[in-house]
């Protein structure tokens, strides 16, 4: 994988919080039309790398370049603005809108690109029966998916995903497997961060491992989980894997 | 019709010589008595008691930050209504244009400038027709019958409303009062904010309109009557007093709006005149009750004697800081314990060695006023104090009334043009003049000074002390009709000062 | 000298003023997150209450304390029957207690009168040149002292100020450990009214007793606040009200009082535009964040 | 009128009716549309049974609706509280008294007045609200910044006594206020008595149908979803600062009409109109009626004022004691507000 065409490209990206350290200079390529997934152990810093590249949290050091452009120092809306869009890891659609406002108030957040994709999750998690239905009526993993049609809602052209199967049955999970790799086939860029490792197995082209705020391992699923090391953090054996 | 009260004491006053002979005896000063009952004689007057009542509007502050005020103004009118409707009246009558001490004793025909131009008599004290003046001396009761029970054969209905220290709503009652009730009179009005919010209203509807509060001066309007004692009535005698007293270095502590200001421009105009100086200025906003810098700063300057101009609950908290930080400089003031008591408010000794120029203090211990006293706390016996503003208010009613009686009609323009015949009445504090030209009154002025257990002396007195400063700037309001209030920024001579 | 020893006089009284107003309205906010707007009639109680006493021949310290405790005990009447209905939802409980603050200050006019007799400053005057300065202000200055050191102490050392940080940092981690945040609160918003309480009875003597009187403390005790910010309750406090009088002081006894308040509600913007989190953030900065990033 | 045409229109047209029976108000149903047409048609015959004295009145009671609907805009459906709007009425009311009293003689001097005084508030509320909202202050911070801006405002014109303080040929007048200001002329017309109630009633009923359909609209959406959850907003691509800002000055201008209001009904604007008293009616306004209706909100901000001057013209003591034992029932058992938990009563019976 060659640098020079990659959609998204951060370079060691550095996070401390007090004496926590949470980043250590990662280096992240994606490239457009790749399904990454990006896994770790608790505290292996997953969260504040989502943060840091949908701009929560600004780096102390490093920088992130997206579609050309430095983002670094940009605000999240400006981000999302430019052609990312996002999911958390907790639900976090807005219960007292019904579904269609949800995905209205998604849609004119700046300037828009084409929507073929969002047409295309609508239509396979089939909420395109369910419009005039309040947020709060939906079961849960339909609200994880009613929040990837509105991040998928102006068109971007990376994706990011925290968690999104968190919480669903294997028979969900598999289903939002499918989609999003339908969707990655499509063209789109999409970046999952996840715990599931049946979900990971099921989508990710490539995997890459994070470790205590660095990139430990990168490569495909069978690469990754054959290699030792890898094994061992996420069995515990921090110390050694560590040093 | 009951018989004129005989009078006392008919001799011939000199206010100069009562003046300097003492204030306590001042035997006798002229409640000139006059003229005109066109009223009685007339036959359409003698209606049946039945009829609609008279109504006087009523608005104070009977709630909120100003009740303590409201709630005294309103007790002493319902005594004077009640006092209406039993029979009663003040001694007094019109005296004609020059008012008190004009013509001594009475003016048997005073020129009425009566709509009608009709036909002037004497009537006494009631209102009766006679062709004798009387004279009211100190000790005699200035209550007298009347010669009817209520007003023009009519109830007297206080018609009142609680303002609750809101200007807005004091806006809508003023509407509500002039429109709706349709009163034949209104009285209101504490702060000048208030009276500035219904002026407008009052001039617009042609009201006609009492306002009874001291205040800064300076209104002329042809529809409003001010009772309450002004700058130049209270300023400068408590400045001559202290400044002879005390000393010449002044330093003023004046509360940061429009009421203080206008004060201390008189205080700081006025030193000159009387050989003194203001040595020091501060104007603490309405908001603030804590005082140390000021203290502090009067401390620095070292003045003879301060002059105290504060308003409201959070800066009379002044008093009781000054005297505890060990600050036991003479004060003076022209608003403090004759409105809110706070000599009875505060624990002495905090305004201990402070002089007021007052109209009136419940403490006043002539016999008229004792007597006005008791009937007040006989109607109300819970009340904590009986003040300046409440006894202006009781005194305005009564004068309402007797000018309504003489014009025989409730009607508004009527009773104006008879109120600007020049009127002199006989209040607790003293005989009051209320001026023609500028409708604003003579008032009998006493120095109070507290001592450090907050008890009341009087130890200077001006009987008659006239509102001269609308009069120096040509305001006849009985010739040209205005309805501005003027500042001192309106006089050159307060230009010089600044 | 006496300047010197004046203008320190000065700062101490306003930094003294600005606390006793605040404290009870801070204790509240920074444990609890709920905006008090009773909390000048809070001290108008504590100040009806200790007048009360020394009325019926209790001697003013004790006045004091009975003022600091009934008034406690009115804050668990009116946190059991209305403000545990807010946690959770700052804004209600913002509004529902101006509510209240409307009942009190009108019904204590209705109750008692305009006005009631007020207390003697205790205490005389000692002297220093030309300037002169209260006893009574004197002790108050080391009394806010002491109060704030207790309230550290509560805070910092005891079983109580343990788990009352923990609730107001994590209520649900809290519940889960087995306090009873429901406890904590409580104990808290009595604590809050009962330095309400102490403060007005402490004012109570400088001040005239009157049923609207908690108005004067309103702009201060909120201005205080702001400045002073949420992260932490006793620096907050002490840094907010030593700035703010450090400012006010000298531009009040150079320029006048109308100056000091002016220079008092600037630096309170600025303040508030520099330091969005007020004075105590500046301490817990870095911890904060690292708090932020946890989550 | 269009409350009508909106009424006979279908619940999901297009335009305008569609946004106004969108579903974030209460009264959508035909029948709740009628009752609305018929308020509005009795209104507007009012003043022919009713005395000079008793519209003027009753326009009182109307003209703090536009302030109260700017307060639920910002707070009900932003989310953010102010205890400052009073700040935005007074500078409308004074910059208007200010501009219209210096161009007595011009026949468009009362227009420049409002066109000045509106853009005075939406100014004092864009600088104002660039300060809170770009500086990220914490959302519980926001009500007391407002309530010092307020006061602040307060202490200030009180200071204005002197005579240094005159703009032109108009004195601010410190505490006593400002008075004789002019009232809005249309040639001969003076907007007073009957012609101002009814200069009321319309620019209420327009505000009301413009906020309706804007809380509808996108940007009324987006304010909500800011309420909901503001990072999710931000990282739909919105820039929170800007779209809570536009919304605080929406309100603010809101505020400013009332001010004009308030202008026109008393000729007369004093430093009290934006004292601690009257800083927090607006909220008990929105608070007791429901503050995410608009409707209710302008039904309770009418009643409460009525109500409170019935109380206090009738010498009743008990006015600020009621009305803060009203406020805490209903925060306490109605936290949605009494007129949105009724009207959602109504319509559950009557499904």
């Amino acid at each position: 994988m060659s640098d020079g065409d990659a959609l998204l490209r951060a370079e060691g990206l550095c996070k401390r919080f007090g004496g926590v350290v949470a980043a250590q200079s990662i280096d992240f390529a994606l490239r457009r039309g790749e399904l990454r997934c990006v896994i770790g152990p608790n505290g292996a810093g997953k969260s504040t790398f989502f943060s840091l590249l949908c701009g929560i949290q600004r780096p102390d050091a490093g920088r992130i370049v997206f579609d050309g452009r430095d983002i670094t120092r940009l605000k999240p809306f400006q981000r999302v603005r430019l052609g990312i869009g996002l999911t958390f890891q907790t639900n976090r659609a807005f219960h007292a809108m019904t579904v269609a406002e949800n995905l209205e108030t998604a849609r004119r957040g700046g300037a828009a690109g084409d929507d073929v994709h969002f047409q295309t999750a609508l239509a396979s998690f089939g909420l395109a029966a369910q419009l005039e239905r309040p947020a709060s009526a939906l079961p849960h993993h339909e609200l994880q998916w009613l929040e990837i049609c509105m991040a998928l809602r102006r068109g971007p052209l990376l994706l990011l995903l925290d968690e999104p199967t968190a919480g669903m049955s294997p028979a969900e999970t598999a289903r939002t497997a499918e989609v999003l790799t339908a969707l990655a086939a499509d063209g789109l860029a999409i970046a999952v961060v996840e715990h599931d490792i049946a979900f990971v197995r099921q989508v990710a082209q490539t995997v890459t491992v994070l470790h205590q705020g660095a990139v430990f391992a990168e490569g495909s699923f069978a690469e990754v989980t054959a290699r030792d090391d890898v094994r061992r953090i996420y069995l515990g054996h921090v110390h050694e894997a560590a040093a | 019709m009951d018989t004129p009260t005989p009078s006392k004491d008919a001799a011939a006053p000199d206010a100069a010589e009562a003046a300097a002979t003492g204030p306590r005896r001042r035997d006798v000063l002229v409640a000139g008595l006059a003229t005109a009952g066109a009223v009685l004689a007339r036959p359409a007057i003698v209606r049946a008691a039945s009829e609609t009542p008279v109504k006087v509007g009523f608005i104070e502050d009977e709630s909120g930050n100003l009740s303590i005020y409201g709630v005294q103004k309103l007790h002493a009118a319902q005594l004077a209504v009640q006092e209406i409707n039993d029979g009663y009246t003040l001694a007094g009558g019109p005296v004609g244009m020059g008012g008190l001490g004009s013509d001594g004793m009475y003016a048997p025909k005073a020129p009425l400038l009566t709509a009608s131009g009709s036909k002037l008599d004497v009537i006494d004290a009631g209102g009766t027709p006679s062709q004798k003046g009387i004279v009211v001396s100190d000790d005699q009761e200035i209550l007298v019958k009347s010669g009817e029970k209520g007003l023009l054969g009519r109830p007297v209905n206080l018609v009142s409303a609680d303002g609750q220290s809101n200007n807005t709503l004091w806006q809508q009652l003023a509407r509500r009062m002039i429109q709706q009730d349709q009163v034949d009179v209104l009285v209101a009005g504490f702060a000048s904010a208030e009276r500035e919010a219904i002026r407008p209203i009052v001039d617009q509807r042609k009201q006609l309109y009492f306002y009874t509060n001291q205040y800064e001066g300076g209104v002329a309007d042809s529809h409003t009557f001010c009772t309450g004692a002004v700058c130049e009535q209270q300023v400068i005698p408590v400045m001559q007093y202290m400044v002879e007293k005390f000393g010449p270095k002044i330093f003023t502590i004046a509360a940061n709006y429009n009421f203080g200001q206008l004060t201390a421009s008189w205080v700081r105009s006025f030193a000159p005149v009387l050989k003194a100086k203001v040595i020091g200025e501060e104007f603490p906003p309405l908001e603030v009750s804590e005082f140390s810098s000021v203290i502090a700063r009067v401390q620095q300057a070292k003045p003879d004697w301060v002059m105290t101009l504060l308003v409201g609950q959070n800066q009379s908290n002044y008093y009781p800081q000054a005297a505890a930080a060990g600050l036991h400089l003479p004060m003076a003031s022209t608003i403090n314990m004759a409105q809110g008591y706070e000599h009875k408010r505060f624990k002495p000794p905090s305004l201990a060695n402070m002089h007021n120029a007052v109209n009136y203090m419940q403490e006043i211990p002539t016999k008229r006023n004792q007597d006005f006293v008791q009937r007040f706390y006989k109607m109300f016996p819970n009340d904590p104090y009986l003040g300046q503003m409440a006894q202006n208010t009781y005194f305005s009613i009564h004068l309402y009334a007797k000018a309504a009686r003489l014009a025989g009609t409730t009607d508004q323009e009527k009773v104006r043009r008879t109120l600007e015949a020049g009127w002199t009445i006989e209040a607790p504090e003293g005989s009051v003049f209320l001026e023609p030209a500028t409708h604003h009154a003579t008032h009998y002025i006493r120095l109070a000074v507290a001592n450090a257990k907050h008890e009341i002396s009087f130890v200077r007195e001006w009987p008659s002390i006239e509102p001269w400063w609308l009069q120096r700037l040509g305001v006849n309001l009985a010739r040209t009709p205005e309805k501005k209030q003027y500042t001192p920024d309106d006089d050159p001579f307060f230009k010089m000062f600044k | 000298m006496p300047e010197a020893v004046s203008l320190l006089y000065q700062f101490g009284t306003n930094a003294a003023f600005l606390l006793l107003s605040a404290l009870g309205l801070i204790v509240i906010l920074g444990m609890m997150n709920i905006i008090n707007l009773a909390h000048g009639e809070f001290m108008m109680l504590g100040a009806y209450a200790a007048t009360a006493s020394v009325q019926r021949g209790v001697p003013f310290p004790l006045a004091v304390l009975i003022a600091a405790v009934a008034v406690g005990l009115f804050g668990v009447v009116i946190e059991r029957l209305i403000v545990r209905r807010f946690y959770g939802r700052e804004l209600g409980a913002l509004v529902v207690t101006w509510g209240i603050s409307l009942i009190l200050g009108q019904g204590a006019l209705l109750l008692f009168g305009p006005f009631m007799p007020p207390i003697a400053i205790p205490g005389g005057a000692v002297a220093l040149g030309d300037y002169s300065f209260s006893v009574y202000w004197l002790f108050l200055i080391v009394l806010c002292g002491v109060l704030l050191a207790a309230l550290a102490f509560v805070y910092r050392a005891t079983r109580f100020g343990l788990q009352a940080r923990a609730a107001m940092q994590n209520a649900r981690m809290a519940r889960a450990l087995g306090i009873r945040v429901d406890r904590i609160y409580m104990a808290t918003f009595a604590l809050g009214a009962a330095l309400a309480g102490l403060s007005g009875a402490l004012l109570a003597p400088t001040t005239s007793i009157a049923p609207f009187m908690g108005q004067q403390f309103v702009a201060p005790a909120f201005i205080t606040v702001v400045v002073g910010g949420g992260a932490s309750v006793i620096g907050g406090a002490l840094g907010s009200s030593g700035l703010l009088s450090l400012v006010q002081t000298p531009v009040a006894f150079l320029f006048g009082t109308f100056s000091g308040t002016l220079a008092l509600l600037l630096t309170a913007l600025v303040v508030i535009r520099l330091l969005p989190g007020g004075v105590s953030s500046i301490g817990r900065y870095f911890t904060r964040r690292s708090l932020a990033a946890a989550r | 009128m269009s409350v009508a045409a909106a009424s006979r229109a279908a619940p999901r047209g297009s335009g305008l009716a569609r946004l106004l029976n969108g579903p974030h108000d209460i009264g959508r149903t035909p029948g709740a549309w009628a009752v609305l047409a018929a308020g509005l048609a009795s209104f507007l015959v009012y003043p022919h049974w009713a005395t000079a004295f008793q519209a003027t009145n009753v326009a009182y009671y109307l003209l703090n609706i536009p302030m109260a609907l700017g307060l639920s805009l910002l707070w009900g459906y932003g989310g953010v509280l102010s205890f400052g709007q009073v700040a935005f009425f007074a500078v409308a009311g004074y910059v208007y008294g200010i501009v219209a009293g210096n161009l007595p003689d011009a026949p468009w001097g009362t227009w420049l007045g409002v066109v000045s005084g509106l853009g005075a508030s939406a100014a004092l509320a864009a600088v104002f609200g660039y300060f809170i909202f770009y500086a990220r202050v914490a959302a519980w911070i926001v009500p007391i910044l407002t309530l010092v801006l307020a006061l602040l405002l307060s202490t200030f014109l009180g200071l204005t006594a002197g005579s240094m303080w005159t703009v032109g040929q108009v004195p601010l007048g410190g505490y006593n206020g400002m008075t004789g200001i002019p009232a809005l002329q249309v040639g001969t017309l003076t907007f007073q008595d009957y012609a101002f109630y009814y200069l009321t009633v319309g620019v209420v009923v327009l505000c009301y149908i413009g906020l309706r359909a804007w809380v509808n609209a996108h940007r009324g959406q987006v304010l909500m979803a800011i309420r909901e959850d503001t990072l999710r907003t931000e990282l739909l691509g919105y820039d929170v600062r800007r779209e809570q800002l536009r919304a605080f000055v929406l309100a603010a201008t809101l505020a400013g009409v009332s001010g004009l209001l308030y202008v026109q009904w008393g000729n007369y604007i004093t430093p009290s109109v934006t004292g601690l008293q009257q800083a927090a009616l607006p909220v008990v306004w929105v608070a007791v009626g429901g503050r995410d209706s608009l409707l209710a909100v302008a039904i309770c901000t009418f009643l409460l004022n009525q109500l409170s001057y019935v109380l206090s013209s009738a010498g009743n003591q008990y006015a600020l004691v009621i009305i803060g034992a009203l406020l805490v029932a209903v925060m306490m058992f109605a936290p949605e507000g009494i007129v949105v938990t009724l009207a959602r009563r109504t319509w559950r019976r009557r499904r």
